[in-house]
């Protein structure tokens, strides 16, 4: 039984303001990610949360108390660092034993403790050896190991997954996906890795300089990004961007893209008027081959086996775009490629990037 | 790393106003320096500098105050009286001090020169992938690792004229036609003086210049080699920039210690023949312990700090300067 | 007394001399309730040790050490004057009691004594076509040296110039010879002086015919040079004839004169002195007397082949040790009279200091043998 | 292959490390040698390398004519050993707290501390003997330990440091996190990782230690039992003649057993200096 | 013009064989990408094309000419290291300069040189500026410069884009592969990521312990690995391997894989006989929603946006099972899921891991 609540946390270094007046509201069991890209302040905030960090302004609660001034411990959170941050001069089991040790608990108790943490993440045979005979799941999973041995209410993780190459992060992202359910704790979780957000998150708190700009879950955020940042930040490839004109807001929004295609485009245009400048937003994934207006000069291709990535750019030259086809697509570098858009997959971003809304959205897989 | 404690020397000298400015002019990484508060820390961090700093005070701090009030009196065996800056006006006007300033200056750069290329050649050397070299890094520790009082003796009997190796083998290639008495020369014995103290020096500085040069990323030579640069080149284009830093400050450092070196001048000379090897630091020491003049030899002991904070100072300035018109970082 | 007093005894040089061994047992047996810490320490750090203990306040209750240090004891008030009985006084062998008199006063009680003369290796000369006899004058000597550098591998002569005690001791032993004087009766430094200036040309041009560097030899290194026949001569104490190569044929004979004197010697004397707040003085004085008496004097000088450092025939003693063997001891002995003492001087460091600069110079020919004299006799001055 | 030399390239680098090494080691050599000799023959010119009947009586003498010496050479690793040991204790508090921690004046007094370098011991020496006199500290052992210590802690402070900075902040903050005091943090987390590094440290501070024996010991010690082999071997010297072959004798016998330690640790320092010197 | 040819190329460590016997035809221009696990030989084997290593026994031979004992400057090839090693203490200018000034170059000729290498890489703005003050994948251009300045026949890289992130790497691959069309030089380029092979070669290498498992065109991989480990180590996520028992050899293969559905795959079976013991591979990319005979329980599910992929297992519940799926396929975890494959997209390998050839293959795009 754990909620976590953040009030209006601020937080400089000096004179720079890294965080604003954060609010986040963050459910029991709840498994949430922090997102965004380097520098964004993502650590800092996991580390207020932590009590490694001291906020300027705002409180921390958990579970309606306010812990902002407590010690670590007592807010009753663990911590497994970027680093895992392991011992190396100790076995796997002391490791996992330190937090036991350091509360003194007897010798018997804190034996069945570590035991049974080791059983949950099949360390059993791996007690005796020291972090450095260890591989980099495994290492994962003592630090993982230490945290849980507490029993912690909060679970914090700074991206746990950085270090290890890509096979092991797929790995280990569904080894923490499981954990999550069995522990059935609330866990805050720290990346800058999209598809580590979309897969793990119940819900993912976008981050960019400090504010947050979206808080949502996966689905949300892709098919319903609030703005043009979480719409170029979730997705891969990136959303292609295209700038328009608007010609008429009757009916949904016309505009006239770069390259001279008209679209009528199913979303909000109450806010809005002829001769706006917007952004188009179109997925990579949501185009077909055929002529559907969109013409695109191939620069580059990328055939993946499954799907084929092609690179390029649409109307004057001036702007990318990317397009993810099918493996077989019969695509050839430096020719012209012919494609087209449903409406209803557009998204449409004013000048300070936020989206209009869009009026059919598909529906949203929980 | 180094240049940075050479940096805080420096700020030591010329005091909190120059700490703004010196760290201006090197940009801390924020991870390091201006770190989070995790714990009130000021005071644990004292609690652990205290025995430190105490011990410090107590026996440098106090001790240096107590020579700059000395200084300014003529103390000996019998009691003190306050003279004002007469041991210094009497300094200023004494020939052979100058005499004796000159000298260790001249020993100094001499020496340090010696010592620095001795040691380049010697890593080098010592870096080359040859069979063997493993022992061969052992057996350049000797001289640093043993007291520098043992070894000197020994270098004192080697110099001595009639029955030393050096004159003895001298003769025997024809070098000298009777025997050679180093240390009764003015010049001879200077040169053997510092010929000591290189020795004395090398072992350390060629060890510090050889770890630097393990520490060059093995790629830029590979990149060097690749683009058609032979060893010269590299040692000239990659090894030097790349090692710069310990060069830089060992070359601060080891002038400092050589400035100071007492044990091989006082056992080699004691200073003679006619204070052609005094160097200040032997000078302070016949006068205060020798001849009971504290006074006047608390005054030459300031005028060390001061002469050795002012080439220090003028050493990094000098650098900052030199690395400012070259861009270096 | 009857409390237990611990006196603090410091004897340089290498081991405590069975003689003196002799009178502190006795006196420890006879002296309820004191103990004796006798500690001997080498000469290389005797003075400095005894000087500095005084200085910080925690003196040894006497110590036996170089009788040129005496001036700057007492002008630091650090030592306590001695009287002599006129008696006691008599029997000292005549420049003794300079060698310890300051300001009217005695310091210390003379314990060794010890004058120098020339030894020669009449192999040496010999094989330069010489006759080993005694040279008179310098210029004989000097003649003599040439021979030996002219006909031989070896050197003519011993020369001490390394910045040491005993560089000044050989040059005062030439400038004895030559009439001269450091110290006036007056009390007033006599160095600048026509004969200082003949003494310290004929000396560096000694070099000449000396062995290689002199500036690194001292004279208890020159034994091995003497032993190992690379020097036809040198000057030494009477110790010396014992530490020689039996097989060389040494000979033992004056100091030559020089032009301006008569063949004279350096009289240096080791005292006892004692030391001021230890708080028995007057016990250690007394033990410093028991020590310095005539028959624990008379055992330390025979064991340890001293010139006799007392009149012993004055004091009715027979069988005397250097009455054994008259043609050596006469040597060491007849000088006396014609015998400079060392000098005392406050700043005694600054004697040496003085002396070896001003010889260095002359030999290196840094510097008008005028000059050096000159600036030798003002820093004398000065450290008076 | 780029490390591969001609032969003549080789050739030419043995006789550079030949000379190298001659000049560094051609003094213990010759003590060697002259150790070997009888005195007699160490006084006779033409000067003679290797001729002589070599013997190793001097090693057996120079225990009779200095009857101290066995106690010289334990002084002198006994000294070296406890300004090692105090001056571990005084610096690894004091480098963590430069290294990990935040407080006023932090640079100043860095740069304060690390200043001692341009003062030698023989600068400070009047009013230090009258510091040590005042704690009652003369002619004993301390007094050449705790001078030795003073001028050791800049280096030793310097060196550590570098090393304590390497150690992963993120190590002690796990350690914070769990519950750890500051204390328990330092002990069981910071100063097992930092072992190598005090390992480092601690040689090279018994190496200053062990090279600067001699002034302390001329000057504020005046009680032979306690002089360090430095000090004593000038016992040889103030005999009557010098007992040279002796005095080698006892000079090698004296720093052997320390010189075999350091070539065993001699790796682990040549790596350690890079921690603290490449760096930048 | 440069043809690169390795002749029985074998290499040993003290008594550790790290390459045996490799045989290997680069053509003029080729673009050909050493790929394969961390440890297999990918790096020796460039560093003795490159001259750095000397190879144990085989040779070496660039444009027809034996080069084994040549200096690398003399071998005309270039190298663009994984650090990069830019000297620190140089500006770009002189970093890309190092080569010629090596060569004694006269400077108006150097300087020409230089800016001309600065301009393909854009770089011409950044040329007083020291590496450290460049961003990861400005550097890696200047790395770049340095090799393109000399006009080397062939250009070596090793896994050049490792040290950049995710991003960055992406934008960086594309420029690699324009830069190679501009230049039309032979560059053999190292990596461990498949995707980097994928989408930049012309042809793989394959490597595995020191020895080529398969050499050819990105696709040729894809669709007809020759062998398992080229199969699970080429696509992502890797392709499925169940295991199967052949029943019959007639018309195809008939197997029974693991969970007892039966299919009849059109593939080489002249070799197999019924009973054998084989292995099915099915890409994940490679099923469809519907009940095509597999049915697999979802332990996790990854949405990622446009596709959705399960991890699950098969059969008995020993055989893990992925499957990549439409973004919003109504999947839900824990749930039974039942796929479908076409018989014309399994692989099936024999149990020593060879591939038994597919006759039914897909048509292979250039
Ligand atoms: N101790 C500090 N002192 C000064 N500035 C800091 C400090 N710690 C972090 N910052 C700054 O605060 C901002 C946020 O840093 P933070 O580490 O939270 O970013 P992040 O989102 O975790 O990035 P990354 O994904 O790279 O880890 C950065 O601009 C950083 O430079
Ligand atoms: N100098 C060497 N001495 C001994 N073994 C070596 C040496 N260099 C490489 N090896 C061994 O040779 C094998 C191949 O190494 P190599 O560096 O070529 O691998 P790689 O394929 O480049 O791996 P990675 O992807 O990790 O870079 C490895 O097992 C390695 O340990
Ligand atoms: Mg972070
Ligand atoms: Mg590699």
């Amino acid at each position: 039984m754990a909620t976590l609540d953040l009030h209006r946390i601020s937080k400089s270094f000096g004179t720079a303001k890294v965080l604003h007046d954060i609010d986040l509201a963050i459910k029991d069991k709840e498994f949430v990610v922090f997102v965004g890209p380097s520098g964004c302040g993502k650590s800092t905030l996991l580390r207020i949360i932590a009590g490694l960090e001291e906020a300027s302004s705002g409180k921390v609660v958990i579970d309606g108390a306010d812990v902002s001034d407590a010690h670590p411990v007592d807010r009753g959170i663990s911590m497994v660092f970027q680093s895992y941050a392991l011992y190396p001069h100790l076995t796997v089991f002391e490791n996992i034993a330190f937090p036991l040790r350091v509360q003194k608990l007897a010798e018997p108790d804190l034996k069945q403790r570590v035991m049974r943490a080791a059983e949950i993440l099949q360390l059993t045979d791996k007690l005796k050896l020291k972090p450095g005979q260890l591989s980099g799941g495994q290492r994962q999973r003592v630090a993982i190991g230490r945290s849980i041995v507490r029993n912690p209410k909060v679970f914090l993780f700074d991206e746990p997954l950085s270090n290890l190459d890509a096979a092991l992060r797929g790995d280990m992202r569904v080894e923490l996906s499981q954990l999550h359910r069995e522990l059935d704790a609330t866990m805050v979780y720290v990346t800058h890795d999209q598809v580590e957000a979309m897969t793990m998150a119940d819900r993912i708190v976008v981050l960019n300089g400090g504010r947050v700009e979206q808080f949502g879950t996966p689905m949300e955020l892709y098919h319903h990004p609030a703005t043009k940042f979480v719409a170029g930040f979730i997705g891969q490839p990136n959303m292609n961007l295209i700038p328009a004109t608007v010609l008429g807001t009757d009916g949904g929004l016309t505009v006239e893209i770069d390259g001279g295609h008209r679209m009528t485009l199913p979303v909000d245009s109450s806010a809005a008027s002829a001769g706006d400048k917007v952004e188009v937003g179109i997925r990579p994934e949501d185009v077909d081959l055929g002529d559907g207006g969109l013409s695109i000069s191939v620069r580059v291709l990328e055939r993946l086996g499954g799907v084929s990535i092609t690179y390029g750019t649409i109307g004057n030259g001036e702007t990318r775009f990317c397009a993810s086809l099918p493996g077989d697509a019969a695509v050839r570098e430096g020719e012209p490629l012919h494609l087209s858009v449903a409406p209803s997959d557009c998204h449409v971003f004013d000048a300070s990037g936020r989206v209009l809304r869009r009026t059919a959205a598909p529906a949203l897989v929980a | 790393m180094i240049r940075q404690c050479c940096r805080w020397l420096a700020v030591a000298l010329w005091g909190l106003f120059l700490t703004e400015t010196a760290q201006a002019a090197s940009p801390i990484r924020p991870t390091e320096t201006v770190r989070r508060k995790v714990l009130p820390e000021a005071w644990f961090a004292w609690l652990l500098l205290t025995p430190a700093m105490v011990f410090i005070a107590v026996i440098i701090a106090w001790p240096l105050v107590e020579t700059i009030r000395l200084s300014f009196t003529d103390a000996d065996l019998g009691g003190e009286s306050y003279v004002g800056v007469a041991n210094y006006v009497d300094l200023m006007e004494s020939r052979r001090f100058r005499q004796t300033v000159t000298t260790t200056f001249y020993w100094m750069f001499l020496s340090v020169g010696l010592k620095l290329i001795l040691g380049l050649i010697g890593a080098c050397l010592l870096n080359a992938a040859v069979p063997g070299r493993a022992v061969f890094r052992m057996l350049v520790m000797p001289p640093w690792v043993i007291p520098i009082a043992i070894g000197v003796i020994g270098w004192l009997w080697m110099y001595n004229g009639y029955f030393g190796l050096l004159s003895g083998m001298g003769q025997r290639i024809g070098l000298f036609d009777g025997p050679y008495a180093f240390l009764a020369g003015r010049t001879s014995a200077f040169y053997s003086a510092v010929v000591t103290d290189v020795w004395v020096g090398t072992p350390m500085i060629t060890l510090f210049f050889l770890a630097a040069m393990q520490g060059v990323n093995r790629d830029l030579y590979e990149a060097a080699w690749v683009d058609g640069a032979g060893r010269w080149y590299r040692f000239r284009r990659i090894t030097i920039p790349q090692i710069m830093p310990v060069i830089v400050s060992m070359a601060l450092l080891s002038a400092i210690w050589t400035f100071n070196s007492f044990d091989i001048i006082f056992i080699l000379t004691q200073g003679g023949p006619r204070g052609a090897t005094t160097t200040l630091i032997i000078d302070t020491y016949k006068v205060a312990i020798g001849n009971f003049k504290f006074g006047e030899g608390a005054a030459r002991a300031v005028v060390i700090v001061v002469l050795l904070a002012t080439f220090s100072a003028l050493y990094l300035f000098l650098l900052n300067k030199v690395n400012k018109t070259y861009g270096v970082k | 007394e009857s409390h237990a007093t611990e006196m603090h005894v410091i004897m340089c040089g290498d081991e405590v001399f069975p003689a003196d061994q002799v009178v502190i047992d006795e006196f420890v047996a006879t002296h309820d309730g004191v103990t004796v810490n006798l500690e001997s320490v080498p000469w290389s750090n005797c003075q400095d040790k005894s000087l500095t203990l005084a200085a910080a306040g925690d003196p040894p209750s006497l110590a036996y050490m170089g009788s040129r240090t005496l001036r700057q004891l007492a002008t630091n008030d650090l030592i306590v004057p001695v009287t002599f009985t006129q008696e006691q006084m008599d029997a000292f062998q005549p420049g003794v009691l300079k060698t310890v008199t300051y300001d009217g006063q005695q310091w210390g009680l003379p314990h060794a004594f010890s004058t120098k003369a020339l030894y020669l290796n009449c192999d040496l000369i010999e094989a330069a076509g010489a006759t080993c006899e005694a040279p008179a004058t310098w210029d004989d000597m000097m003649a003599l040296a040439q021979q030996v550098v002219d006909n031989t591998d070896a050197a003519g002569i011993g020369v001490a110039g390394k910045d040491f005690d005993n560089t000044m001791h050989q040059f005062l032993n030439y400038l004895y010879s030559n009439g001269g004087q450091v110290i006036a009766d007056d009390g007033s430094v006599a160095l600048d002086s026509p004969e200082t200036r003949e003494t310290l040309e004929f000396y560096a041009s000694l070099v000449s015919v000396a062995q290689e560097g002199v500036l690194e030899w001292e004279r208890d290194a020159m034994v091995d040079l003497f032993n190992d026949g690379q020097i036809a001569m040198y000057i030494n104490g009477p110790w010396g004839w014992g530490r020689h190569n039996e097989e060389i044929n040494q000979m033992v004979v004056p100091v030559p004169a020089g032009p301006s004197g008569v063949s004279g010697t350096l009289l240096i004397t080791d005292s006892i002195v004692v030391f001021n707040g230890s708080g028995h003085e007057d016990l250690a004085l007394e033990l410093a007397s028991a020590m310095t008496s005539g028959q624990a004097q008379y055992e330390l000088d025979n064991s340890w082949g001293l010139t006799p450092i007392l009149q012993y025939e004055k004091l009715g003693f027979s069988d005397l040790f250097y009455e054994a063997d008259p043609a050596h001891w006469a040597n060491f002995i007849s000088s006396i009279p014609t015998g400079g003492p060392e000098p005392l001087i406050t700043d005694y460091r600054s004697l040496q200091a003085v002396f070896v600069n001003m010889i260095q110079g002359a030999i290196l020919e840094e510097d008008s043998i005028d000059n050096l004299v000159s600036i030798a006799a003002e820093e004398l001055a000065d450290a008076l | 292959m780029m490390d591969r030399y001609t032969k003549l390239q080789m050739v030419g680098i043995y006789i550079g490390i030949f000379l190298f090494l001659s000049f560094m080691l051609l003094p213990f050599v010759e003590m060697f040698v002259t150790s070997l000799r009888p005195l007699e023959h160490l006084r006779t010119t033409p000067y003679q390398f290797w001729s002589d009947k070599f013997s190793f009586d001097a090693y057996r003498q120079m225990w009779e004519t200095v009857p101290l010496l066995g106690r010289y050479i334990l002084n002198s690793i006994f000294i070296a050993s406890m300004v090692t040991a105090c001056t571990m204790l005084l610096v690894v508090p004091a480098a963590y707290a430069y290294a990990r921690l935040d407080f006023p004046f932090k640079d100043t007094s860095l740069g304060l501390i690390l200043a001692i370098n341009m003062f030698s011991g023989a600068v400070l020496l009047i009013p230090l003997y009258r510091v040590l006199k005042a704690l009652g500290l003369l002619n004993t052992y301390w007094a050449m330990i705790v001078p030795g210590i003073a001028f050791l802690i800049p280096t030793g402070i310097w060196l550590l440091r570098s090393y304590l900075e390497k150690i992963p902040r993120e190590l002690e903050e796990a350690a914070y996190v769990d519950g750890a005091s500051r204390m328990y943090t330092l002990r069981r987390v910071v100063l097992p990782l930092a072992l190598p590094g005090l390992l480092v440290v601690g040689t090279a501070t018994f190496i200053g230690a062990y090279a600067q024996q001699f002034l302390f010991a001329i000057t504020f010690n005046q009680n032979r039992e306690l002089q360090p082999l430095p000090a004593g071997l000038q016992e040889f010297v103030g005999r009557q003649q010098v007992e040279w072959n002796q005095m080698m004798a006892a000079a090698l016998t004296g720093v052997l057993p320390v010189m075999l330690i350091f070539f065993f640790l001699q790796k682990y320092l040549v790596a350690g200096l890079t921690a603290g010197a490449v760096k930048e």
